[in-house]
């Protein structure tokens, strides 16, 4: 068991963090909105994180800003201290970045979301991708972001990885519960009715844009907080870790999951993230043929990516669908 | 404009797209508690003007007042929060969501509960949940779908998702009710029961309702005043007798042996 | 110096051009963004490269294997392409088509796509490794300039050859491709299938014959372009095209989805933006180029030559 | 009457998913005929002629065209074989032309120079297509909208023409010119199964008809003698 | 022999998929001719070691779980990662678990800080690349202008150019203003047109194989005429396909000559040679590098105290503790390390691409 932890703890977690983003991902797309910009205010996020707990903002020796900023400077220093050697990180202080990074995360989507969101479909996704390429570039100059080294020796507030758990579990279920309350809710069902039908949504009364925005801001406020935790838990943040290819990545969850109630995005995060991990533990099994075995370690990822296009053939409307929960007329005569 | 203090006012209305003027220089007013009609040839422009009420269109020149406050330019869940409610002449329910969720959708306006509080579930909001719940119910028997409540919208035949619409727009409790073309798809038998409809809910919730519908004796039988368009103008405005021998709208629309 | 950046802008466009081409295909008739279309692209500049008999190098199951006999290369890269275009169809029987006949999420079908393009991608790797290959220096017009003088000695506006070729093509299959669409009944079939599939069935137009038809143009005009892009910077590793997958989809949206001219309009605008950017801003080039975009979709929300998105209530 | 049979459906069961829309329901349309289809909302009418064209694959039963079996070819094929449908809710190509629209309904036909004519000829039946020639399709008033899919379905001439629910949403005026085609198209030795709310005016102009209840066919006979029976009169004639 | 008893597992992760792929395969194959020769050799004492391989793909979570599976399965000690970013996330499991980890190409600052137990064969960039400065000055020492170019998006650039910068100011020369491009560009005429104009003498490049080889050929093809010099990441034969004949004169500073005429580096030149057809590149031999020192650092421990004695952790610790004392002659030449873990390498050198006449094959002449 214990064996186990230590070869799994990290991958548990990841699963558990994926699963955050699937669901800041499904969010918008509850109410229609195909944006992936989940990415971007994770990245923020974690810079967030980083920038504090490592005190990057900390002007080296000499350095001073112009008043009141430096003495806004000067007390940050004072609200995340230095961690010890050899020291845990506090706790306390690791989901006071959360909040911060959160918020922070929030009031610029709302910026962001106001006038993309006038945007649809693939003119919404690409407008959210230009704004993941923006902030992936900026933090490639920045100095406070470290470049492209990025930012590195994040204290750690466990010494295991898996302890992790201790906050991102209790993460992803309030997540998820909220998700799943708020698609049974007057809020809810007014961002399904967007994704439905918007023409129709607002002739019934309701504000299309308050309700995209704020299933957007809600995605990225999940979103940048899991970036905070994710910079302590993988020690280095750069700007490699919002990128177009998450964007896609965090879609495939939300789709191969199912797109259509909560548990989707979940279950799709943990698949997608568990199997490439699996397939490199296939290869260690005992007793399969050793052509097998190397097959499974070289072409792993061959098998990935076959597995994520042929399941979408059993599951067209992703692995979880509304009808496991209640029964809904079909339409198998359909052509 | 100034004589009639209407419900609804449209002043010198137009609205063009590209070089067609769709609706051209139209004005009226529907007075409250009466139903209107509107009739005209295909592509008259009626679904245009309706577009236009509802803000879904913005006009190209010309003004609409709502319950005496100017509307031009509102957007459309501004016009459906004053309290104006309709259905589409090409059928837009939320094909996925249940016939019950359709319905329930509508009374957004009339509900409260917030994103946190409504998630949290606290008992003010799980009261409003019930009671929009029964509420939906109630409109779904009253369109004859209590049964289906729970089957999804795209299942339904045409004629019922007709009704279904209704309902819905309906849940807005709006003043105005706007049908397109509300009996289409129907057969005699149905049309009539529809038309006995209309006038029900109007008294039950004391409606105006403004309504376009090819089907000459729907009409003339269910409207007060009835309002002719033909290539986007107003051609001719009175109770059914005197539209239905008004020569111009015989030319333009009755043809000549009805 | 200006007339030289335009022309750089030039030269960067019409590879982003030359790759959205068959990307936009796909998408403008099922509507539908296809990942792999990077992947076939890749393929086709790997098939060219086998077609013409050249080794391949010391990693992956083909190591330091030929065939036994070498096309030259424009022969290698018109087989090469139809070679990748009946892959496209390949993909399409396993996959598209039967996602298309479960009623599959348009979503759910970029997925797929998705898939396939990392497993295509790595069994490109599994076969012949990571490695870098070209093409014999001279390939395709021997004896040619490496690169082409517009200006004068002292105002040179220089175009490299390869780029001077890639951007004849682009403009050939703009030409061939629009006139297909718009003028051939079979293009109008085409179009009509974009719009409602099942409808057009109605019409008496075999559905999937068109759409296979798609597949096997796409993947024949990204065979094309992922050969010409191998010659002009060499194929550098079986990520070759996908790592255009993001610029790609940034032009077909910014010249309007589905649009085929706006493909080539797109491609050739993110090109001069990106060229155009002043030498001191040169490290942001990328977030100003979708800056740009951003911004260009928020005043045209249909993209330069995009339809506007009717709705008619 | 003892003209051969152009369409068999011979105990035809279609299922959505749970809800069985169709139950056995037996329909034969002579050659040059006109047939009526009558019932209520969601009592399967569309769905029959869906499955005529093949838009959807019955559970069970034989549909069998001019002594074929139709029920394994796909829709295109239908079409080639000389059956066009109008289909419920007029489904017109949004974002292609009212002309690209029309020709596309031509698309079986090699015969170019007939296809021009068969343009005009459509433009003649309904002016207001020609005025729309160049408009997108999807910008059309409903009505215009429904001209065009009837237009459009002519453009193949076909031997068998399925019509759903044709005057829909149509003017008066224009209702008559559509039945007044009706009747002439028949009279040009069409086929015809219609299917029609305003099921007095169908009748009238039909041999005959067939009444659907709930998936079954309840009732069928010559059109006259339908129009005067008392349970059609009740239920659907108002 | 050494076939008898149970292998001594070492972990390789590095990455085999991924873009970063190009440069962990390198790296396979030189631990894999380690394997092979030290086991030929006896292994530790008679006892076979076994190379136990982890994919890191070329992100950092790939890195961290390659690294926890290698933990885990009770490797003594782990070569790898690849890139100097994942290094700083996955090393610190090492760290916290106590094993040792030889970084074969992690050239970052601040990688053997990470910890006790993280040392590095690859030397930093700082120590390397000035050499090839000073060969481009003795072959042209009329250079006034300089033109640099650098991978943005590459922590092992963005270190790279920072040291050429310093270094070509430190000599007095003007640098004109920096060019940036992303490792996935493939085109650079506009960074090009930036500074053509200006006639630089002398182009430095810090970037990777495919970008590097490209950003060389377009500068030839546009007419530059200078010298070159292509930092590490062009240090590989997979820059010849790229730039073809227009490689011809790259100088690269090297941490590693096929050249150096010793006993090891001729017998691993020789395995290479034989299994791959061409000259070893320097990722290779620093993998070589990196099991070799795991090899003799076990040797030296299991000598004072017979292995079979300890446990995985103790074995762990020990090892570290020998791998830091020791001096090695490896194919990169004596190394031996800091208490840090930073590398000590004793010689390096500076090599210039020639091309055969048809610009498909070409080798690294060593200058300096
Ligand atoms: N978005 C648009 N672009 C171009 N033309 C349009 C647009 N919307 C409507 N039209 C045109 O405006 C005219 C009026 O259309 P409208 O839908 O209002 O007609 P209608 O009176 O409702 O007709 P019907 O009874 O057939 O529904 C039509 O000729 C139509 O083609
Ligand atoms: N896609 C579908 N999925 C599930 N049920 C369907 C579907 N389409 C139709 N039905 C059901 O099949 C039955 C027959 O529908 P159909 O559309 O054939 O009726 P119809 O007679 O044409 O009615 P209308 O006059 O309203 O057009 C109805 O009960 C309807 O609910
Ligand atoms: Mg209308
Ligand atoms: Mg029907």
């Amino acid at each position: 068991m214990n064996d186990f932890i230590n070869t799994y703890g990290f991958l548990i977690i990841s699963l558990v963090l994926q699963a955050i983003l699937a669901l800041s991902m499904y969010l918008p797309l509850m109410a229609g909105q195909l944006s992936l910009a989940t990415p971007g205010f994770y990245a923020i996020g974690g810079y967030v994180a980083a920038i504090l707990s490592v005190r990057t903002f900390l002007p080296a020796s000499g350095t001073t800003f112009p008043e009141p900023l430096q003495s806004f400077v000067l007390w940050l220093g004072t609200v995340f201290p230095a961690t010890p050697q050899g020291q845990a990180f506090p706790v306390s202080l690791l989901l006071v970045e959360m909040l911060i990074a959160g918020v922070l995360c929030g009031l610029l989507a709302i910026i962001v979301g106001l006038p993309a969101l006038r945007l649809r479909g693939i003119y919404l996704a690409l407008a959210t991708i230009a704004f993941v390429e923006i902030v992936r570039v900026v933090s490639l100059n920045l100095p406070i972001t470290g470049g492209s080294i990025g930012i590195f020796g994040i204290p750690q507030p466990y010494p295991t990885k898996f302890e992790f758990a201790w906050i991102a579990v209790p993460f992803l279920v309030i997540v998820a519960l909220f998700v799943y309350r708020l698609e049974r809710v007057r809020v809810g069902r007014a961002l399904v009715s967007l994704r439905e039908d918007e023409l129709a949504a607002a002739a019934m009364g309701i504000n299309p844009t308050y309700h995209k925005v704020l299933a957007f801001t809600l995605g990225a406020v999940i979103a940048g907080a899991c970036g905070a935790l994710s910079a302590h838990f993988i020690n280095t943040w750069n700007a490699r870790q919002g990128t177009f290819d998450a964007s896609i990545l965090i879609l495939a969850y939300v789709i191969i999951g199912g797109s259509r109630t909560w548990l989707g995005p979940i279950v799709g995060a943990f698949l997608l993230t568990a199997l490439p991990e699996v397939l490199r533990g296939a290869a260690d099994v005992q007793g399969i043929p050793t052509f097998l075995a190397q097959f499974l370690k070289d072409g792993r990822l061959i098998i990935f990516g076959l597995l994520i296009a042929f399941s979408t053939l059993f599951f067209p409307q992703g692995l979880i669908t509304p009808n496991l929960f209640k029964r809904r007329g079909g339409s198998e005569g359909e052509r | 404009m100034s004589d009639t203090n209407g419900l609804l006012r449209i002043g010198s209305l137009t609205r063009a797209f590209g070089g067609l003027v769709a609706v051209n220089n139209v004005s009226f007013a529907v007075n409250e508690g009466e139903i209107f009609g509107l009739i005209g040839p295909n592509g008259a422009g009626k679904t245009t003007l309706f577009n236009l009420v509802t803000g879904l269109t913005p006009p190209t020149s010309g003004e609409l007042y709502f319950k005496g406050r100017n509307i031009t330019g509102s957007r459309p869940h501004q016009i459906a929060k004053l309290g104006m409610g309709r259905t589409f002449q090409n059928i837009r329910l939320f094909p996925n969501l249940t016939a019950l969720e359709n319905v329930m959708v509508a009374q957004h306006i009339h509900t409260r509960s917030g994103v946190l509080s409504g998630v949290l579930g606290l008992p003010r909001d799980r009261r409003e949940e019930r009671e929009a719940r029964e509420k939906a119910q109630g409109l779904l028997e009253m369109v004859n779908l209590a049964d289906r409540a729970q089957v999804q919208a795209r299942n339904f035949p045409y004629g019922d998702q007709r009704r279904l619409e209704i309902a819905r727009a309906l849940a807005l409790q709006p003043k105005l009710l706007l049908l397109d073309e509300p009996a289409a798809g129907m057969n005699p038998n149905e049309k009539a029961g529809l038309s006995t409809f209309i006038r029900e809910v109007k008294e039950k919730f004391s409606l105006t309702v403004l309504l376009i519908e090819h089907h000459v004796p729907t009409v003339m039988g269910l409207c007060d005043r009835i309002a002719v368009l033909n290539f986007g103008q107003l051609i001719a405005l009175g109770n059914p007798a005197e539209v239905q021998s008004n020569p111009a709208v015989i030319e333009a629309y009755l043809g000549d042996e009805s | 110096m200006l007339a030289q950046q335009l022309a750089n802008g030039l030269a960067i466009g019409s590879v982003y051009a030359i790759f959205a081409l068959g990307y936009t295909l796909i998408f403008s008739i099922l509507g539908i963004i296809n990942f792999a279309h990077g992947a076939i692209f890749t393929l086709g500049a790997y098939f060219t490269y086998t077609l013409m008999g050249l080794q391949f190098g010391f990693n992956g199951l083909l190591a330091q294997q030929k065939l036994p006999f070498g096309l030259p290369f424009w022969v290698a890269l018109l087989v090469g392409a139809v070679i990748a275009g009946l892959f496209g169809v390949f993909l399409e029987r396993i996959i598209f088509r039967p996602l298309r006949a479960r009623g599959a999420d348009p979503l759910l079908t970029l997925v797929a796509s998705l898939g396939l393009a990392v497993a295509i991608v790595n069994i490109i790797q599994y076969l012949v490794g990571a490695e870098t290959y070209s093409y014999p220096s001279g390939a395709a017009l021997p004896g040619a300039p490496a690169s082409v003088n517009f200006g004068t000695t002292e105002a040179p506006v220089i175009i490299r050859t390869a780029q001077l070729i890639i951007i004849a093509v682009a403009v050939l299959i703009l030409i061939v491709l629009t006139f297909f669409i718009n003028r051939t009944k079979t293009g109008r079939a085409l179009r009509a299938v974009s719009e409602d599939a099942t409808t057009s069935s109605l019409l008496g137009i075999n559905t999937n014959q068109l759409i296979r038809l798609t597949f096997f143009l796409s993947g024949f005009v990204g065979g094309v372009a992922g050969t010409l892009v191998g010659l002009n910077v060499g194929i550098t590793g079986p990520y070759l095209g996908i790592s255009f997958g993001l610029k790609g989809l940034a032009v077909i949206v910014l010249g309007g989805l589905g649009s085929i001219p706006g493909a080539v309009v797109g491609g050739l605008l993110i090109g001069i933006v990106e060229a155009l950017v002043p030498a001191s801003l040169v490290s942001y080039r990328d977030a100003l180029a979708f800056a740009i975009l951003f911004i260009v979709l928020l005043v045209r929300p249909q993209g330069l030559l995009g339809r506007p998105l009717i709705q008619k209530v | 009457m003892s003209a051969q049979s152009v369409l068999e459906i011979r105990g035809l069961t279609v299922n959505y998913g749970a809800i069985q829309a169709l139950k056995d329901v037996t329909i034969t349309v002579h050659a040059g005929e006109v047939v009526t289809l009558i019932g209520a909302n969601g009592a399967g009418k569309s769905t029959t002629l869906r499955a005529v064209s093949r838009l959807l694959n019955p559970r069970s039963g034989s549909i069998q065209y001019q002594g074929k079996d139709i029920a394994r070819l796909r829709a295109d094929e239908v079409v080639r074989a000389g059956i066009a449908h109008v289909p419920e809710g007029r489904r017109v190509l949004a974002r292609l032309t009212v002309e690209d629209n029309l020709r596309l309904g031509a698309f079986v036909r090699t015969d170019n120079e007939a296809i021009e004519a068969d343009l005009q000829a459509q433009f003649k039946r309904f002016p207001r297509l020609l005025e729309r020639r160049k408009q997108l399709a999807g910008t059309l008033s409903g009505g215009e909208q429904q001209m065009l899919a009837i237009a459009r379905a002519l453009m193949s001439r076909p031997q068998l023409l399925l019509l759903d629910e044709p005057s829909l949403g149509l003017a008066p005026i224009i209702v008559r010119e559509i039945f007044s085609i009706i009747r002439d198209l028949n009279q040009s030795g069409v086929t015809i199964l219609l299917v029609e709310q305003n099921a007095t005016l169908a009748l009238k102009n039909s041999a005959r008809g067939y009444v659907l209840e709930a998936g079954q066919i309840t009732l069928e006979g010559p059109a006259g003698a339908l129009i005067e029976d008392e349970r059609v009169r009740r239920a659907y004639l108002g | 022999t050494a076939q008898d008893q149970a292998p001594i597992q070492i972990g390789v992760a590095v990455a085999q998929t991924s873009n970063v792929a190009l440069l962990g395969q390198e790296q396979v194959i030189g631990a894999q001719i380690a394997e092979a020769f030290f086991n030929e050799r006896g292994g530790v004492n008679g006892r076979p070691i076994q190379l136990v391989l982890q994919d890191t793909a070329g992100d950092e979570a790939g890195a961290i779980n390659a690294f926890q599976t290698l933990i885990s399965a009770n490797v003594v000690g782990i070569l790898g990662p690849t890139l100097s970013q994942q290094a700083f996330s996955a090393d610190p499991l090492a760290e916290q678990a106590g094993v040792p980890v030889l970084a074969p190409s992690n050239t970052a600052k601040g990688i053997p800080e990470i910890g006790e137990f993280i040392a590095r064969v690859s030397a930093p960039v700082a120590v390397v690349a000035p050499n090839a400065v000073a060969a481009a000055l003795d072959i042209n020492p009329d250079i006034k202008t300089v033109a640099v170019f650098y991978a943005q998006n590459d922590a092992f650039a963005t270190s790279e150019t920072g040291t050429f910068q310093e270094t070509v100011t430190a000599r007095g020369l003007t640098l004109l203003p920096v060019q940036t491009f992303q490792t996935t560009d493939t085109d650079f005429s506009a960074q090009i047109t930036n500074v053509l104009p200006s006639n630089p003498e002398l182009v430095i490049i810090s970037g990777l194989a495919a970008d590097g080889g490209n950003l060389v050929k377009q500068l030839r093809e546009l007419g530059y005429t200078g010298l070159i010099i292509g930092g590490n990441g062009l240090n590989t034969s997979n820059v010849f396909p790229v730039c073809q004949a227009l490689c011809d004169g790259i100088i690269i500073a090297q941490a590693y000559s096929y050249q150096a005429d010793t006993e090891i580096n001729r017998a691993f030149v020789e395995a290479y040679t034989a299994g791959q057809g061409k000259n070893p590149p320097q990722f290779s031999a620093q993998a070589f590098a990196g099991i070799q020192v795991f090899v003799e650092a076990l040797t030296r421990l299991d000598n004072v105290i017979p292995l079979e004695t300890l446990d995985v952790a103790q074995t762990r610790a020990l090892l570290n503790a020998f791998i830091l004392t020791g001096r090695y002659d490896t194919p990169l030449g004596t190394l031996t390390f800091t208490r840090d873990g930073e590398i000590i390498q004793a010689q390096f050198y500076v090599a210039q691409i020639d091309m055969a006449d048809d610009g498909q094959t070409g080798q690294f002449v060593f200058i300096r």
